[in-house]
């Protein structure tokens, strides 16, 4: 005698067969909520992390640091506050930086917008002495392969076309071994080449911040000691930012701002949805154990139900 | 090469590179002396090597001391750059190819120690990098020796992926429904190796469902890969014997966009509902819309990918999911290329290496030595 | 006109022998996939000897390898313009044969026509693609900033919806290997945000209880992203290596050709 | 503080963000817009970072500037023609010879980093002491096995014996764990993206509108 379904599990039985749409109004307001009404969660920091800004932090002043944009629009709500907490955290440090965009898909144009936003912040900042952007550049790895001989081959002018002989920033520098850190903010595999292609063959120490889709990836490299710190997506920026405040409270000034987009904010949505999102993995399952449950008590024989396999 | 020689070779070779990259360095003296200034060794010229005895800072007037250079034919000295004295090395990569120069430390405005005449040149060898060419040689003679073996037609072992009973079972549940098979490709062209592997596990589904006379649908989205699945397919059945089971829209293209494509096909599975779904090939985000319809209509679902940022997703959906490498693995059981059982015999063959050099690395180690470690680095 | 040999090689072996080959190839098609394999070895292989070999002639400032860098740079770029070729001739076949659809291939054309062009003229004016020199937006720019950010960023933030409704309705741990899965998903999830404080937020009690289980739930987390996925990664990184290595030596030795577009046995 | 009126910019770049959000509705003229309008300006954005980012200092300045010393640029700029050749009937194979250069270059500088800056780094990190017993050589053991088993799982030209099975059983278990850790990290990774545009629509557009 079949086992009759209780209220519980007609309940799941008639979730499961709805409409996915209410889920997408489920996912839009659990995103739209935080936003309108900031919770303002704490961050904890992660040893990747801590490990990243302490070895920013170890920079002198004059020092010259790499800054790289290998992503695209596509993930610039993880990766651009990891590039903005990087250039506020040189340029208080007085550390120079040279601004290169690999990432064909719209890498040159996030360079452009984020430098513009934060040397607006600093306006004592000299372009071609404190900083300098050198743009886009097709060929990723074979760019690198210059770089690591001879950074005009790779880059002769800089984004407007201005020959990079020019610039006071880049006469101690003849190539990427003499550049203390290069920061990756990256997605696919650009920022990969730089742990695997210039670190391995010239040794410059690499910080990478990788979207969280690639981020599990790099604790292999880091493990291995091929890495000197990591960011793991909006967190990893989020926790950044935590640890640049609390050592330089002057920037509360644009962190404090309430609609300034920034990664801590962006966790409070993210605590919401992961909530939702855990609690329908466990509804969906609890309702596929109990249908198994069931099902198997009415096949005596324990055969394979239509949606169900070998256990 | 039987493997136990192998070992031996490797341990030669490996033994040959540590006392290459390590020269020992010689106990300190009261002044810094001997000074020896040749060629850096290992690189593209332009750089001189400077060596000497270190001495300990405390019985030199400063605690730092100076480099002084003087190029040939003038000879006049030049401040070059200030190390510690217990350094005992600096490379200066200033020297231009092919000058003469002559090196002078001098602490507290004292002469300490003058070099010889040197100049820098190229060198053949980057010894700092033998060890990368070591393990490169020996990882060319298990591939190339792989596939010249596979190539003269001494039959290669590959084991059975168990993927492939989970495909043969999930065909012969669509056998017993009478419903159908759909099978898709993956999104990318021919040059993608995953779709490449894709078709030929195509081929072995399609002499499955000829056998059998199951109903069989193959969903592209690249007019490439549309073409070569409908080649396979009509040469499965043809190879089976059963060419008048094949009809010509059993292999059809959906389109190019890719989220129209993706919803075009979780419409088609909700609409004929097929016992057995296949996703193997490689797939982006939006391929979650197509496990979780084809989830949704009851089917039996076989994925399999190679690179692995959906593999998370497939296998928290799917029934059976090839991982990684099972994929090319499951593509060389099925066509007996010799070139693909060749390379991932050989593959093999550097893996075991690799297994073996670990683990002798750490006995070592677990005895205090670690060289086994120190030699795998590379710079 | 400097004489070096670097410079001379590179002349030698990507000019006058593909030109040879192309001469060849006219007369007997056999030519037309052996020589070219030729030049894939020459091109592949000195890459691979520069990191070993530093000789003037190879990898000094003026040798073939550093030569062959600034060359692939540019090869690179024209690459990256080549399926706009293919895309043109299928959407403007696409309206040509008023296929279903068809309009929206006007519309690609026409955000391909503008955009390109605004390219172009950022090249000959000298203005370029981004800030002009006083700071004011180049109207490439002013596309990149209004229609292409935007439509990426959007069209890839579809899958967040995607995925929760997967998540609902079809990941189900229905064996072993997608139980262990979906446990270290719920453990990774909970211990990289605050979930605990968010669930405690309306009861200030049990606020300092909550801390302290986000706290070891995050050490947890990074555990497991050190070791266990740490030492998984590790493995793939390796079996993934060593299977492009193979593949980057059959193609350099001319043993997989199906990238020209020929069949092994052609 | 009330923001000015958002700019027809902001009003363009919010009507295209709600198009492309219109297919979780359901496939739509105004999805396929959006997305045929991204799929063009995507091609034309090429156009101009190549022109203008690389072809135009690393190739057309130098030889205009300075023939004598970069005449070999002009090969460089044939190859890349060359690849164009494959769309020509009848002599398309003459693109083969670019198509050889690009593919065995970048796939022969791929090699450089496989091998020399993957495989060993990551082989020498496995070899640590595992005695004697303390905290550390534990979390060491359980990562050498984690790696191992992994690596033994991936092996396929050898038919796997009762010791050889066991291990892959164990290394099937690391794959699980980090793959559980891929699809937790993959979560916070497409949230973002949503809190990104969302935010954009909010506090750039609607608030704004609204005079807020």
């Amino acid at each position: 005698m079949a086992k009759r379904p209780s209220a519980m599990d007609r309940f799941l039985e008639w979730t499961l067969n709805l409409d996915r749409r209410w889920i997408y109004l489920l996912v839009a307001v659990s995103v739209i909520t935080p936003i309108v009404v900031p919770i303002g969660l704490p961050v904890t920091t992660t040893s990747s992390t801590r490990s990243a800004f302490e070895f920013v932090e170890t920079l002198k002043p004059g020092d010259v640091a790499w800054l790289s944009f290998d992503y695209g629009p596509s993930s610039a709500p993880e990766n651009d506050p990891m590039a903005e907490a990087f250039l506020r955290q040189c340029f208080l440090k007085k550390v120079r930086v040279v601004v290169i965009a690999l990432y064909p898909l719209g890498g040159l144009g996030l360079a452009n917008n984020v430098l513009a936003k934060i040397t607006a912040e600093f306006p004592n900042l000299v372009y071609g002495e404190d900083y300098v952007n050198l743009g886009y550049k097709d060929g990723a790895a074979a760019v690198m392969r210059r770089l690591g001989d001879n950074i005009a081959d790779a880059f002769p002018t800089d984004v407007n076309g201005r020959p990079i002989g020019e610039f006071p920033i880049l006469r101690g520098i003849h190539d990427i071994k003499q550049v203390k850190v290069v920061f990756t903010a990256a997605t696919g595999l650009i920022g990969e080449y730089w742990i695997t292609q210039v670190h391995a063959q010239f040794g410059t120490p690499v910080i990478i911040g990788p979207t969280a889709v690639s981020a599990p990836k790099y604790y292999a490299f880091l493990n291995a000691g091929q890495l000197v710190g990591m960011l793991g997506g909006m967190k990893g920026a989020a926790e950044y930012e935590k640890l640049l405040r609390a050592k330089y409270p002057e920037l509360d000034r644009f962190y404090g701002g309430t609609r300034l987009f920034t990664a801590t904010k962006g966790m409070d949505g993210q605590t919401v949805l992961h909530t939702v999102i855990l609690l329908l993995i466990l509804l969906g399952n609890i309702a596929y154990l109990r249908s198994r449950a069931r099902r198997r008590v009415t096949d005596v024989g324990g055969g394979r139900g239509p949606a169900g396999t070998r256990p | 090469m039987r493997w136990a020689t192998r070992f031996r070779l490797l341990a030669v070779l490996s033994a040959l590179a540590g006392s290459a990259a390590w020269a020992a360095t010689s106990s300190s003296a009261p002044v810094p002396a001997n000074l020896v200034a040749r060629d850096n060794p290992g690189d593209s010229g332009g750089a001189i090597l400077l060596t000497w005895t270190p001495a300990d800072s405390g019985s030199l007037p400063s605690d730092s001391i100076h480099i002084f250079r003087a190029e040939a034919p003038a000879f006049e000295w030049k401040q070059l750059a200030a190390t510690t004295p217990s350094a005992g090395r600096y490379v200066d990569q200033t020297a231009a190819a092919g000058h003469v120069y002559r090196y002078e430390l001098r602490s507290g405005g004292i002469s300490a120690a003058v070099s010889e005449p040197a100049s820098s040149r190229d060198n053949w060898f980057r010894n700092e990098r033998a060890n990368s060419l070591i393990a490169t040689i020996i990882f060319l003679i298990a591939v190339l020796g792989s596939i010249a073996m596979a190539r003269s037609g001494k039959p290669l072992f590959i084991r059975k992926i168990a993927g492939l009973n989970a495909v043969d079972e999930a065909i012969g549940r669509a056998t017993e429904t009478g419903k159908k098979v759909l099978y898709v490709p993956g999104i990318q062209s021919m040059d993608d190796i995953q779709t490449v592997a894709s078709v030929s596990v195509l081929g072995h589904v399609a002499r499955a469902t000829a056998r059998y006379g199951t109903d069989l649908d193959v969903a592209n989205r690249d007019p490439l890969t549309f073409a070569s699945a409908r080649e396979t397919v009509r040469s499965a059945y043809l190879a089976e014997g059963r060419p008048d089971l094949y009809r010509e829209e059993m292999v059809n293209y959906v389109t190019y966009d890719q989220f129209a494509f993706v919803a075009a096909v979780s419409a088609r599975m909700v609409r004929e509902r097929p016992a057995t779904i296949f996703l193997i090939g490689h797939f982006f985000a939006e391929s979650l819309i197509l496990a979780e319809t084809g989830q949704s209509v009851g089917a039996i679902q076989i994925a399999g990918q190679a690179d692995p940022t959906q593999l998370p997703f497939f296998v928290a959906t799917c029934d059976y999911t090839l991982i990684g490498e099972e994929l090319f693995a499951a593509s060389a059981y099925l066509s007996r290329e010799p070139v693909l059982l060749g390379s991932i015999r050989g593959q093999d063959i550097f893996k075991a290496l690799c297994l073996i050099v670990g683990i002798v690395g750490i006995v070592m180690a677990s005895f205090g030595n670690n060289w086994v470690a120190q030699v795998l680095l590379t710079r | 006109m400097s004489f070096d040999f670097g410079r001379v090689a590179l002349f030698i072996f990507f000019f006058v022998v593909p030109v040879i080959g192309i001469a060849l190839g006219l007369r007997s098609p056999a030519m037309r996939s052996r020589i070219p394999i030729i030049t894939a070895f020459i091109a592949g292989m000195i890459p691979i000897l520069s990191l070993y070999i530093p000789k003037g002639f190879l990898s000094g400032p003026q040798g073939m390898s550093p030569r062959l860098d600034r060359w692939l740079i540019i090869v690179a770029g024209f690459a990256l313009l080549l399926g706009i070729v293919n895309v043109v001739q299928n959407n403007s076949r696409r309206i040509a044969r008023r296929d279903a659809g068809w309009a929206f291939s006007v519309v690609l054309l026409a955000g391909l026509l503008v955009t390109g062009s605004l390219g172009i003229w950022g090249a000959v004016s000298g203005e370029g693609i981004g800030f002009r020199a006083d700071g004011s937006t180049t109207p490439f720019k002013w596309i990149e900033d209004r229609f292409f950010q935007p439509l990426q960023s959007t069209i890839f933030s579809l899958l967040a919806f995607f995925m929760a409704s997967a998540a609902f309705r079809a990941f189900r741990a229905r064996n072993t290997e997608a139980t262990i899965l979906l446990v270290a998903a719920g453990l990774v999830m909970a211990g990289r945000v605050p979930l605990f404080e968010l669930l405690a937020a309306p009861f200030p009690a049990l606020q300092p209880s909550a801390a302290s289980v986000s706290l070891f739930l995050g050490g947890l987390t990074e555990w497991i992203m050190n070791i266990p996925n740490g030492a998984a990664q590790s493995g793939i990184i390796i079996g993934d290596a060593l299977g492009a290595a193979s593949m980057a030596i059959r193609v350099i030795l001319g043993i997989e050709r199906g990238y020209l577009g020929l069949g092994a046995g052609e | 503080m009330t923001e000015t009126f958002p700019g027809i910019g902001i009003w363009i770049s919010a009507l295209l963000t709600l198009f492309a959000f219109s297919f979780l509705y359901k496939d739509n003229p105004f999805f396929r817009f959006a997305e045929s309008l991204f799929a063009g300006v995507s091609l034309g954005y090429y156009v101009g970072i190549v022109l203008n980012q690389t072809l135009k200092p690393n190739l057309i300045e130098p030889l205009t500037t300075n023939f004598a010393g970069n005449w070999d640029l002009l090969m460089a700029g044939g190859i890349g023609l060359l690849l164009y050749m494959r769309y020509v009937p009848k002599i398309g194979w003459v693109s083969r010879y670019a198509l050889a250069i690009y593919v065995a270059y970048y796939i022969g500088v791929e090699f450089t980093r496989r091998i020399h800056g993957e495989v060993l780094p990551q082989l020498s990190r496995t070899v640590v002491p595992l005695f004697p017993w303390t905290g550390a050589t534990l979390e060491s053991l359980v990562f050498v096995i984690g790696v191992y088993s992994v690596l033994v799982y991936f092996f396929f030209s050898k038919e796997q014996n009762r010791v050889t099975r066991k291990i892959a059983r164990v290394g099937i278990w690391f794959l699980m764990i980090s793959f559980g850790a891929a699809f937790g990290f993959t979560v916070m990774g497409r949230i973002a993206l949503l809190i990104g545009r969302l935010n954009f629509l909010i506090l750039d557009w609607l608030y704004p509108a609204l005079g807020i």
